[in-house]
């Protein structure tokens, strides 16, 4: 334990505590801003918040390059945000606008970037893993070397490409990050009714993926870990497979009475709310005051503000063109 | 419907009270899907039953669409009498090979000796802002696979009622049951109970002109024709009910009272149900047109998540009424 | 074709230097799928290719068509130039989700930010007594997709140049080839190469009826037109090339000169791209039909094994034959 | 490997051991026959011959009791006739005669005889497992004591749906013997090219399936594990993967010029022939005698010629009934 801290300071200094915190906070202000405008109805469909799970987006993102390929689910703003796609294109798109990073067509649950590499914003649980495969491969053969990192959560380990995906990573040798975000719950089904064996981490030997757990709630461990793992696959070429345990404070999406778990776990979790984690090391090690944490709420509150700004002013596109991107009609 | 004692319902309540009925009367039928348990059914339909039936009728699993809905077609070759529900139809394409190569395939195969008694619910249709992945029309694909028995649920009295009947078939029967109409009321006989799963049923006798439609576009038809009565134009309204296999009969005695036929349907509209439709007509009732058929179909495009955008996708009330009109005119 | 140098090859040796041609002229296309590579491909198409291109170029996959289709849209998002085969289309169920919820998706849901330029090939047909998982005609599906491109290859020339044309796409293509004409030998221009894909064409120009066919019906129909010409009946063949999107104006043309119209599939009838060529004949050309189109279809059952009974479940020759005559008997 | 032996001494005597003879020979000469009628084209469609791979039929049916169900693949005429489907009804099915045990509607993939509780001769590879799960689910829950045994070669395990299915299994408690044939080739695809992890026996741990595998050239061998297994499945309710590392001698089909692999390495396997292994054995032993060899051998060329002699005189059945078995029209 004390060992562990040992290491975690040295991957971190006062900027890159006020970085990851700032992210964190972006992340969970912006998230609570979007369920306050869906009640407003401002935003519609499925929404899913990933509130309590930022450490996991932060520190993985945080170790990849420019050049990475990023592969997210539905429940993908924390992803989007942490690799630095604009927040008001992301509000804009959860407000239909042609503003938005999919301009209004994906929705919460569909965001695309293509400058930022960021991949959506995939709503079939599983179904990106083949082609996050599939980007590695590309990458493998014209030697690129960029790695992809794939999201995904413990429930779509259970779905036929998880494995598919695996096999095939494993037996092509592409560079690809397969991360797990290990909520303990796939809507409203606990990892126990969901896999026979639920130290999931250990369905990557089945595979010859290396393969490792780590403590998603605290950012430092994850950054650690997604370093670890990066840092393999860059060097060796092949898939490394790591878990995030972590939790969602929040229902699955707007739409969830939470009649599967109980209160007190949800509370026994928020005990471990990454930011406060983060925060409290911070101070407790000097290398912020309680003045930067007010700095960085204001900062955020403007950010979260400039979003909704954004996507209020947003525009919708017209009805004429309902009909464009179903063929590119280029050649 | 104004004899008999009636009751308010919403259709989900219809359903949940064919479901819970289905579970009491047969000691032999589960219900099985994704989070129908401990979350209560994604939309509620089967909230309460965990409770009532137990771990062993009510079975939730984990994501793997091939894999339960299989074992659900197995569980009936086993002597269950399974009702699998798909959370939602878009999943189903990732069961569509034991749909098709499976349940719908065996009792031919094996030369008659295998009956598949295997009963699919599956949540369907637009309308939620839901987006691409999200707002899939399968009805088409179903109703074109032979040995499959396909029924889709547009009114309360079939939401109540065809699940009974569909119990007693002993080839497998998949129900499109409708997210767009759960929360709307109607009323439905106070007894009412096992419907017919053959024919198609008139919804509203006409004599200008027939609307055929199925799903979300049963009241919105019946919606359009009470507009249309306002300028004289007496519509009859046909409820397909059956896409798979199709009641011609009720189809050909409506071309031959009106003359007049406008097909609406929400899904896609090349090589749809409608396009089925018409070739029957136009085999079976050519010369008895007045007019050629027309369609209103879903525009082909990967459903938007825009509001204004997903509106204009699907046929509304307002295009029926202008539709009708236009073909009125045509005299 | 009696003007420029022919030459007489097989189907599959057509098919065959088209792949060839495509992985000589453009380093970023590789040829992917079960087999492909050290068997020689399961119909020999590709055989000696893994010899002459390297495991690179001709990747072996495991059986795992979620995965590896996937990965063939992931390897195309990532800038190659995939060539995905699925051994057969039967196999292409499995496929479903990643080819329709990703392929034919992507390009729509993030805005017009990505294109998918993938070409899935897959063998496909009826007539080698391969039984009822062997032997789906799975166009309907595919011409039901938005956002793909669908052909199907019912000549040599076709054989010999679709594919190139197809790689100069940037949306994802769907190639349907035709095991039963592997065999099968016929002149083309000596010089043949990338043709068109997106119109219809006349196979035979006739005065008396049109037959509108695609895939193995075009042998079958001109086989059929040289029967009918000995009866005086001048018939017109059209084969449809593409799937979807369909071309009106060659059909639309062809009725209005023709005025009777049959069409020839062998997908069953119901629901198929027979329904929709005669919807949109019901649509577009109503008025210049002397009689109500006719359609031959398969039979709508799972194919049997028996040759007797597999033979009866497809239009044969002698069938179009007996119909062109019926209906030209109607006059 | 004494101690082995010894324990295999315990499980034979000279009566099993003239069954389990008998029963190798009878299905090394069934497919031989089966072969040269179809060089005599009165088999068609695909044909997969198990020769070299009788062991693993008959060591494991001899495990099982008349109420256990089986479900196969394509490659199945082995595990047909070690369960007692009666040879003449296969070789009828394989002549497309309605005497046939799937009245000619199967074919040589597609073998039923419910009455023997074998449920196919199921051809998309991976397909029957889920429902494998399902058939071992409706046992548990109607409490009875039997058990499922599926069999499926390697090549199937890249599949999602053996993901899922060992899961399902794992989770649900199934009495579920998941059997695979390792024979090192899916097709021309060898083991090392379909997984990374080639001893398949361990992927049961990502499950945790209780797993082993054994050398499937000695049938001995096989059925004590196979013993053990079932004993296991009996015991606790719960699945086991038994891999049987085995070796087909014939090419894949009868479409295969076995490009992909030596004949060296044929031979060196052939050297391990599971009938030369157990006669020599039994020879050795002191159990059977060379005159039982001669007896059996006649008693099996009498069995294949009586099967030939039954499907000669097996009647096509009438073309009428083309469209029977789609749906049982039975409530
Ligand atoms: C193939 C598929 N099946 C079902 C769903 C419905 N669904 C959406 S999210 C979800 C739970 C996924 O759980 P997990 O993978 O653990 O991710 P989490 O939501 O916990 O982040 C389900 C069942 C879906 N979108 N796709
Ligand atoms: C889903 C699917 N993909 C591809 C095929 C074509 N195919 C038939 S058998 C086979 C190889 C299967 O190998 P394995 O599971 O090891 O069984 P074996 O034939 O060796 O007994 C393939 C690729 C198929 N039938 N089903
Ligand atoms: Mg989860
Ligand atoms: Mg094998």
């Amino acid at each position: 334990m004390e060992d562990k801290e040992i290491q975690n300071e040295s991957i971190i200094d006062r900027k890159i505590g006020l970085e990851l915190l700032h992210k964190m906070i972006l992340i969970r202000r912006f998230e609570e801003k979007s369920a306050e405008m869906y009640t407003k109805e401002k935003i519609r469909g499925f929404l899913h918040l990933c509130i309590g799970e930022e450490a996991v987006a932060v520190g993985v993102m945080e170790s990849l390059t420019e050049a990475d390929n990023i592969m997210s689910t539905y429940r993908e703003h924390g992803h989007a945000l942490a690799r630095g796609v604009d927040p008001g294109s992301i509000m804009a798109e959860m407000y239909g606008k042609q503003e938005g990073c999919s301009k209004g067509r994906g929705g919460s649950m569909h965001l695309f970037d293509t400058k930022k590499r960021f991949y959506g914003g995939n709503a079939i649980v599983g179904g990106h893993l083949p082609m996050a495969v599939g980007m590695a491969l590309a990458s493998k053969k014209q030697r690129q070397d960029h790695i992809t990192c794939c999201f995904f959560g413990e429930g779509a380990i259970a779905e036929g490409e998880f494995h598919e995906s695996m096999n095939l990573a494993a037996l092509w040798k592409v560079p690809l990050l397969f991360l797990c975000e290990n909520n303990l719950y796939g809507m409203g089904t606990a990892l126990r009714y969901s896999h026979s064996v639920q130290e999931v981490e250990k369905k990557g030997a089945a595979y010859g993926v290396e393969s490792a757990a780590v403590n998603g709630m605290d950012v430092l461990e994850v950054k650690k870990a997604a370093k670890k793992a990066i840092g393999y696959i860059r060097k060796t070429g092949k898939p490394y497979f790591l878990v995030c345990n972590t939790y969602r404070f929040r229902a699955h999406s707007m739409f969830d009475a939470e009649l599967y778990r109980e209160k007190s776990e949800v509370e026994a979790w928020k005990e471990r709310d990454p930011i406060p984690t983060l925060r409290t090391k911070l101070l407790k090690d000097g290398l912020i005051t309680k003045d930067d944490i007010d700095t960085i709420e204001k900062k955020v509150k403007a950010e979260v503000q400039d979003a909704v700004d954004f996507a209020e002013k947003g525009t919708f596109e017209s009805v004429q063109d309902l009909t464009k991107f179903i063929y590119s009609n280029q050649r | 419907m104004t004899d008999t004692k009636t009751v308010k319902i919403t259709y989900r309540e219809a359903l949940k009270q064919g479901l819970r009925e289905a579970l009491i009367n047969n000691q032999k039928v589960f219900l099985m899907g994704e989070d129908v348990g401990r979350y209560g059914g994604a939309f509620a339909v089967s909230k309460g039953f965990l409770q009532e039936f137990g771990t062993d009728r009510i079975m939730d699993v984990p994501l793997s669409e091939s894999g339960f809905v299989g074992a659900g077609i197995g569980a009936a070759l086993g002597g269950m009498r399974p009702i699998v529900e798909v959370m939602t139809v878009n999943f189903s394409l990732l069961a569509l090979d034991q749909i098709i190569n499976n349940a719908a395939t065996l009792l031919h195969m094996s030369g008659g000796q295998i009956n598949v008694p295997v009963v699919i619910r599956m949540n369907s249709g637009i309308g939620n802002q839901l987006a691409a992945q999200h707002s899939h029309s399968w009805e088409p694909f179903y109703a074109h696979v032979p040995g499959l028995k396909v029924l889709s649920v547009g009114t309360h009295e079939d939401a109540r009622g065809m699940l009974a009947t569909a119990l007693e078939f002993l080839d497998p029967v998949i129900i499109f049951e409708y997210t767009s109409l759960l929360n709307i009321e109607s009323e439905i006989p106070f007894d009412a109970g096992a419907m017919d799963i053959d024919k198609a049923k008139v919804r509203r006798q006409g004599k200008d002109l027939s609307i055929i439609t199925y799903g979300p576009g049963v009241y919105k038809a019946l919606a359009a024709a009470e507009e249309l009565m306002l300028s004289g134009i007496d519509v009859e309204v046909i409820d397909l009910r059956v896409l798979n296999p199709i009641d011609n009969t009720t189809i050909m005695n409506s071309v031959i009272k009106t003359h007049r036929v406008l097909i609406v349907e929400e899904a896609w509209r090349s090589v749809s149900v409608s396009s089925e439709i018409i070739s029957r007509i136009m085999e079976g009732a050519f010369f008895d047109l007045d007019v050629p058929v027309r369609r209103l179909c879903g525009i082909e495009v990967p459903i938007p998540y825009a509001k204004h955008l997903e509106d204009a996708s699907i046929p509304q009330k307002e295009d029926i009424v202008e539709s009708v009109h236009n073909m009125m005119q045509h005299d």
